[in-house]
């Protein structure tokens, strides 16, 4: 379903992403790890064709999406939904429309201007916002929002693309624990109840852990390790993270922590 | 009355030319005048004629050439503000030019009396040759001028009168000549002369209608308040400008002139009259 | 889960929503184009088109970057004129014509080029235009007698008393009075030197070399300063005193700006509503800037012009009063905006008002009140422009000048072309000063 | 703690203090100088001095008001009969509002970085601004009343020029803030360039735009005032030709005067109150 | 040396302050507590005279200084410095003129004005920073400066002031742990080794029980406690701040915090 073959992606004489190969058969929850820097927004971003890769292809039933150019790339655009880890929202404008600008390759441009949705579009888009727990929100302005509502605005709008591949850009990373559970937990839905291909990178170890069919994890923009999560031992994350960076994952950890022992101690003996 | 020394001696110029020539060609003027009172002398050219005006109602400028309307603009605000002393005395004795009501050739108009009912243009409100004396004499021959033509507009200057009615837009119009040479040329001076020569219009194509009766040259005027010593001196060295240096008188009078005459407030009656009825009638 | 857990309360709000929408989408364009299409008749935009003369604009507006020579016969006196533009000051001397026409004894020969040749002799004048024919003009009996073709094409327009002729090459006009030729020539005649400069007779290599070892052509100066001298004082183009004229434009832009700022500093203290106690003065304070900012600049200009009578000094002031109105506004809501913390810091150390408004206020509202000043002096001087042209000075009055008198349009081109420049110049330089003195 | 002597850093301090008292002391008297040598020879070219001009100052206006006061039963009427003149001059600076408006939104997206459509071109529209924006509306107005003959169109094109380039900086000062990432959102989901301008910068930057255009609004209100005076059409012809003629229909010029006056201030109070509004959201 | 005396001050018909008295002989280091709009600013404003008293007394040295008008209450203001909790100084400017504000009312206002000050007191300014540690500033514009670095040169405004009595409001509020307690040691030293009283509004109780000879606890504009720091009990410390108010002394601690144990913990795990 989708081959990536030697991808390159030099900026400045510097390869942010570096002949990196790899293939997925079915639709796979996959997750990217690496530290900051890595290459894996830079990589997302070539799939969405957002950036433009420096050689390599990456092939999708067989069609090379890197050599598409004007409306056969937005067209495969469309196809192929990005989730940001800021959202990327129009904030000014309310939820539904948010959800509708998903359509926009597919309906007349002027008509998309104007602000007109053929009412059977309205009312999907409402049936999305319903999954995913917000329709309630549906007539305020995105900025109104809260960051996980936010989020799952935004995979109301990429699910309204009815894409074939979700990519997840740190889709987490600006929220807390508590909506990033909610926010994974509806990606994971969404990859095993309508079986798409979800590729998100994560940012922490123990989300790729619980969430993920297969990890990649990428360093200095090579791929250096590709497997299942039980593969993905410390050793490894040690590799993937570099091992001079005194590794400490639970620093990086979205996880709710348990109640903070330490602080309720500390209370308990000022109240005695 | 009260005539205190004077500490310089303003000089004030009317439009009609660009302003830096106006300023050179008056550079020998102001340098004799200079010469003549023994203070400083300045030269200004404001592109409205209202600065001059204002200048002049003001105190500010001492001096200056003025039109005949603008004069009688000054005399109707402030009597006691100036008072002409010379006038340009043109090539053939006369002292003044006309208001000239023309139309096309092709339109079959060859006089005022056919014209009525039809649309007429002048130049603009403000103006002596383009409204004011054709306006009030017109109307004293053939009664109210918009019952008469069938449509009274400003075209808004004479410029814009000659390629209107040039164009078709109009069915006659007035503008000013001075009434010398012939027609063909669009006479020797005035607002036909410089739209042919522009290339503008063409003299074939037009005919004249209509002839004012003479409208007088404008005045130049002292402030009445300068000492009378100081009014003599530049009266005298201007009058005798043309028998001193020629050079000077051209570029002073704007061009060929014989000689710069006396005249008096009554010249300029008829003018004041005219704008009198035009104020009231508005 | 399906729709079917979907409100459909939730559905009508946000359908309703839509359409309202919707409506407003068309409505904001209707709107706006059913307002324009009243302004296209209010305006007679179809009457416009009928009056508006393209042709005419094209004679104008070639003569912003073409300039003619008038050779001129008098019939009476037989005398020849060759002068640019027809003016005095741009006559050929008779020994040094240029080198398209030629003179014989009574006779003179203009060529046009492109085969179109006019000559004027004893017997009149004929002009010969290739494709066409001869068209010979001789006066007879008072009238003239004109020998062509027939028919006559619509370009050639003759009467008895006038015949003009005009072409691509050039135009001809012969009355009983004189016949003149008109030669179009492409540039800015005279630009550098006038005819009675001797460096107008140089190509530019003679030039270079006589400025650096040619012999002297005037004993009382080297070759440069005489060149310079000439440039300077060109009769035609005057560019002495254009750059003159050019700096009381930027004078009067300068005075008024910054006389304006120092005068509407402590007017805009007791306009702010957390400067000034006393309620009333604020508001009047606040209607004076409005009055003063609502007469506008150019009826100020007639007001003090009494006052004052022409000049720059008027023009200054009248920026200066409209600024005051301006900038007082301004101030007093930067003023307004201020961050009180800092003023109750310097109050709590015992400091007295002035001081307070020193430390606590100006510090921080100098970036803004400074870029707004800036800003100002650089549309004053575009103001100025204007205001000059009806106190009589700078820039704008040469610019009004000589598109009132018509003639001068290749004049008009270049003081709009220096203007430009000057409004250029001001603009980078209070952006320059802007980002040194908000930063520094 | 401190990395240099605490005599360095006294001395550096003094000598900080000796430099800053220098260069400000220095900038002041050359600022001053300049206000004073600039005032007098602007006072030495003038007709009429400084100290001699300042009790007449009053002379013109109370002329004015004098005889307005004396024909006051005259004003209603000439009220009404200069309000179509009014009409023109708010349609002349209306029209040339929304027209230079238009090319503003335009240019000024087509001159931001990171949005324009084509990025090579920034430049050359930046330029284009500029010399829009240099060029006074009465120098363009006066030509082209040559050519169209006077009226209010020459006005309006005037104005209209003047306005994309005045406001096109600024909208494209707005536009260069805006926030890329909804565009960049659109941008992924295959929107096209005027999809992700008209979806995604639009809507953030509406605000601020509409508030710098009612505030041209305003300053095209003045010039269209301004360019009647010569010949443009508008209430500003009808103020001119009672001005120049002075002595006689004062009384027009009052009521032409209070006509426009009390429209310039009310538009003005009115768009501040609406910039304000929208601009705080 | 200082006494208040039924200091009474009432906004729209709500006394702020409402009727308080207490006396300190000493150069004390006085700390207020109290809850948000318990009426602590508003006594320190009165104090400083930047807000005037409706009624009621304060003598320093047996005169009114609520007394006081126009100059005098301006030679009062001098006498007695002001810290922020905003640290309130003029951002724009650098940090010696900051520190010079501290005279303006000693010297002759148009010198000053021109932002000429005689050779030595900035020499003072200069020693006055260097005792406070943060003398390589001195040339740097206050609003380049941490906030901590920003506290410090308010202070050392309040010191060049030579005043008899420091008024700090909240002067750590806005300051991060570590800072924090530098602020607090600085005004600590100063009432030690200059022997100036300071009088502080504290929002912590620890800072107050930490630094202070004396704690004033007010609430609803009146004095509940007053008394010395071990006089505090939890039980005290409810009644300031209400017992409604469902008490967490923790989560307002400025304290740095212990090692995080559960996250080390965490870790531990995990690299196992
Ligand atoms: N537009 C760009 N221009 C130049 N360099 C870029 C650009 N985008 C990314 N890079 C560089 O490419 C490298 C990889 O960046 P990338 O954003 O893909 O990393 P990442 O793994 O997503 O890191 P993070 O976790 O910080 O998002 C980095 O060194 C980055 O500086
Ligand atoms: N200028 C004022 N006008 C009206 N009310 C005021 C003013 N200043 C303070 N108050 C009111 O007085 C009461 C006490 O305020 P104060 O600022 O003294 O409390 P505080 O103890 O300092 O609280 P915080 O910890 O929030 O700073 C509050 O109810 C406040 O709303
Ligand atoms: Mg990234
Ligand atoms: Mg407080």
């Amino acid at each position: 379903m989708l081959a990536v073959q030697n991808v390159t992606r030099v900026f400045s004489g510097r390869a942010a992403v570096d002949d990196i190969s790899f293939a997925v058969d079915g639709p796979a929850f996959v997750g990217i790890i690496g530290r900051s820097g890595a290459g894996k927004s830079t990589f997302l971003r070539m799939m969405n064709r957002l950036t433009d890769a420096s050689a390599g292809r990456i092939c999708v039933d067989g069609r090379d999406i890197l050599a598409l150019r004007g409306r056969d790339r937005r067209a495969w655009q469309s196809q192929c939904a990005m989730i940001f880890q800021q959202f990327n929202l129009v904030p000014r404008m309310d939820v539904v429309s948010n959800v509708l600008h998903g359509l926009l390759n597919r309906r007349p441009a002027l008509a998309t201007l104007f602000n007109l949705w053929p009412r059977a579009d309205i009312l999907r888009a409402l049936e999305i916002l319903d999954r995913l727990g917000i329709a309630e929100q549906a007539p305020k302005r995105a900025e109104a929002l809260s960051g996980g509502q936010q989020q799952r605005v935004a995979i109301a709008r990429a699910l309204m693309q009815d894409p074939r591949i979700i990519l997840a850009d740190e889709p987490i990373a600006s929220l807390d624990p508590m909506n990033a559970q909610i926010v994974m937990d509806t990606l994971k839905r969404i990859n095993v109840e309508d079986g798409r291909m979800v590729i998100a990178n994560l940012h922490t170890l123990d989300t790729a852990r619980r969430y993920c069919d297969r990890v990649i994890g990428m360093r200095d923009g090579r791929i250096v390790f590709d497997g299942t999560p039980a593969q993905l031992s410390t050793g490894v994350a040690r590799d993937i993270y570099g091992a001079d960076h005194s590794f400490n994952e639970a620093a990086t950890s979205t996880a709710i922590p348990a109640d903070a022992i330490a602080d309720a101690a500390y209370a308990a003996r000022l109240m005695a | 009355a009260s005539a205190q020394p004077i500490t310089g001696f303003n000089l004030g110029i009317m439009g009609g030319e660009n302003a830096q020539d106006r300023m050179t060609s008056n550079e020998c003027y102001r340098a004799a005048i200079e010469a003549q009172l023994g203070v400083p002398v300045k030269v200004f050219t404001p592109a409205d004629y209202d600065g001059v005006i204002q200048g002049l109602l003001g105190g500010t400028l001492d001096m200056a050439w003025l039109g005949a309307s603008g004069y009688a603009k000054i005399h109707l605000t402030d009597p006691e503000a100036v008072e002409p002393v010379l006038t340009k005395q043109n090539m053939d004795g006369s002292t003044g030019y006309y208001a000239i009501g023309f139309a096309r050739k092709d339109s079959g108009i060859a006089s005022i009396e056919d014209a009525r009912g039809k649309s007429f243009a002048f130049a603009e409100p403000n103006s002596t040759s383009g409204y004011l004396v054709p306006g009030a004499e017109l109307a004293e021959t053939h009664g109210k001028l918009e019952d008469f033509f069938g449509q009274v507009r400003f075209a808004g200057g004479h410029e814009q009168a000659i390629i209107g009615v040039a164009n078709g837009d109009f069915d006659a119009g007035v503008s000013w000549a001075d009434g010398l040479g012939d027609w063909e040329d669009g006479y020797n001076s005035g607002a036909f002369r410089k739209a042919a020569d522009a290339g503008l219009v063409e003299m074939n194509d037009l005919v004249e209608i209509w002839k004012s009766k003479l409208i007088p040259e404008g005045p130049m005027v002292l402030r009445k308040a300068l000492p009378q010593e100081v009014k003599d001196k530049v009266t005298q060295l201007t009058a005798d400008l043309h028998e001193t240096d020629k050079d000077c008188a051209y570029g002073v009078a704007h061009g060929e002139a014989m000689d710069f005459v006396p005249v008096t407030h009554d010249a300029y009656l008829g003018v004041v009259a005219a704008r009198k009825l035009q104020e009231t009638a508005q | 889960m399906t729709a079917a857990t979907l409100s459909p309360a939730l559905a009508d709000t946000v359908l309703t929503r839509f359409a309202r929408r919707r409506l407003a989408a068309f409505a904001v364009p209707l709107a706006i184009l059913a307002y324009l299409a009243y302004a296209a008749m209010a305006f007679d935009l179809a009457g416009l088109a009928g009056r508006a003369r393209m042709d005419n604009a094209a004679v104008l507006l070639s003569d912003f970057w073409q300039h003619k020579t008038h050779v001129t016969r008098d019939n009476r006196s037989g005398a020849l004129r060759v002068a640019i533009d027809g003016e005095a000051k741009g006559t050929y001397p008779p020994d040094r014509l240029p080198g398209w026409i030629a003179t014989q004894g009574d006779a003179t020969r203009i060529d046009l080029g492109q085969g179109h040749v006019v000559t004027y002799d004893a017997q009149g004048a004929r002009y010969e235009v290739p494709g066409y024919g001869l068209i010979d003009i001789r006066p007879q009996d008072g009238g003239l007698h004109l020998t062509a073709p027939q028919p006559l094409p619509d370009w050639i327009n003759a009467s008895d008393s006038r015949v003009s002729v005009t072409t691509p090459a050039g135009r001809f006009a012969y009355t009983r009075s004189k016949v003149e030729t008109f030669r179009y020539q492409p540039g800015w005649a005279l630009f550098f030197f006038t005819l009675d400069s001797p460096f107008h007779y140089m190509s530019w290599p003679e030039i270079a070399a006589s400025a650096l070892w040619g012999p002297r052509l005037d004993s009382g100066l080297p070759n440069v300063a005489a060149m310079a001298r000439d440039f300077w004082t060109n009769a035609m183009w005057r560019h002495g005193d254009v750059i003159w004229a050019m700096f009381e434009t930027v004078l009067m832009a300068f005075l008024g700006t910054f006389g304006a700022a120092l005068a509407a500093l402590p007017l805009g203290f007791m306009a702010a509503r957390n400067m000034m106690p006393f309620g009333a003065l604020r508001f009047g304070l606040r209607r004076v800037f409005d009055f003063i900012r609502g007469v506008d600049g150019l009826i100020w200009t007639i007001v003090l012009a009494r006052a004052f009578g022409p000049g720059p000094m008027t023009g200054a002031l009248a920026i200066l009063l409209t600024d005051t109105g301006s900038f007082g506004k301004m101030f007093s809501e930067a003023l307004e905006n201020i961050d009180e913390k800092q003023v109750e810091g310097i109050r709590s150390t015992g400091a007295g008002a002035v001081q307070r408004a020193r430390f606590g206020v100006i510090p921080q509202v100098t970036p803004v009140l400074l870029s707004q000043v800036l800003y100002f002096l650089e549309s004053n001087t575009r103001g100025a422009t204007v205001i000059g042209a009806i106190v009589g000075g700078g820039i704008g009055l040469l610019l009004t000048q000589a598109i009132q008198t018509q003639k001068d349009w290749e004049d008009v081109a270049y003081y709009m072309v220096l203007i430009v420049l000057m409004v250029m110049a001001m603009d980078s330089f209070s952006g320059w000063l802007r980002r040194r003195l908000i930063k520094g | 703690m401190a990395a240099l002597a605490p005599d360095d850093i006294r001395d550096a301090y003094l000598e900080l203090t000796r430099r800053r008292r220098l260069y400000g002391g220095l900038l002041l008297v050359i600022f001053v100088a300049m206000m004073a040598a600039g005032f007098r020879l602007a006072e030495s070219r003038n007709a009429g001095g400084f100290v001699d001009g300042l009790p007449m100052l009053l002379a013109f206006p109370s002329e004015v008001l004098a005889e307005a006061w004396q024909k006051r039963a005259n004003l209603p009427g000439l009220l009404a009969e200069h309000l179509p003149s009014l009409v023109e001059t708010l349609n002349i600076a209306a029209v040339s509002t929304l027209m230079g408006g238009l090319m503003a939104m335009g240019l000024a997206l087509l001159s931001t970085r990171g949005l324009a459509r084509w990025p090579r071109l920034t430049g050359l529209f930046r330029r284009l601004m500029d010399a829009l924006r240099a060029v006074p509306e009465i120098v363009v107005a006066l030509v082209l009343i040559y050519i169209l003959g006077g009226g209010p169109v020459p006005a309006v094109i005037a104005i209209s020029l003047h306005t994309a380039g005045a406001l096109g900086k600024l909208f494209s000062e707005v536009a260069e803030n805006a926030d890329l990432k909804p565009v960049e959102g659109l941008a992924s989901v295959g929107a096209g360039w005027s999809q992700q301008v008209g979806l995604g910068v639009l809507p953030q930057v509406a605000p601020n735009w509409l508030s710098y255009a009612l505030m041209r609004f305003e300053i095209n209100l003045r010039a269209s005032a301004i360019l009647g005076f010569v010949g443009a059409g508008g209430i500003g012809y009808d103020l001119k030709l009672a001005m120049q003629w002075g002595m006689g229909r004062y009384d027009e010029v009052v009521a032409i005067f209070a006509l426009l006056f009390v429209a310039i201030v009310a538009i003005d109070r009115l768009s501040d109150h609406a910039r304000s509004r929208l601009v705080r959201g």
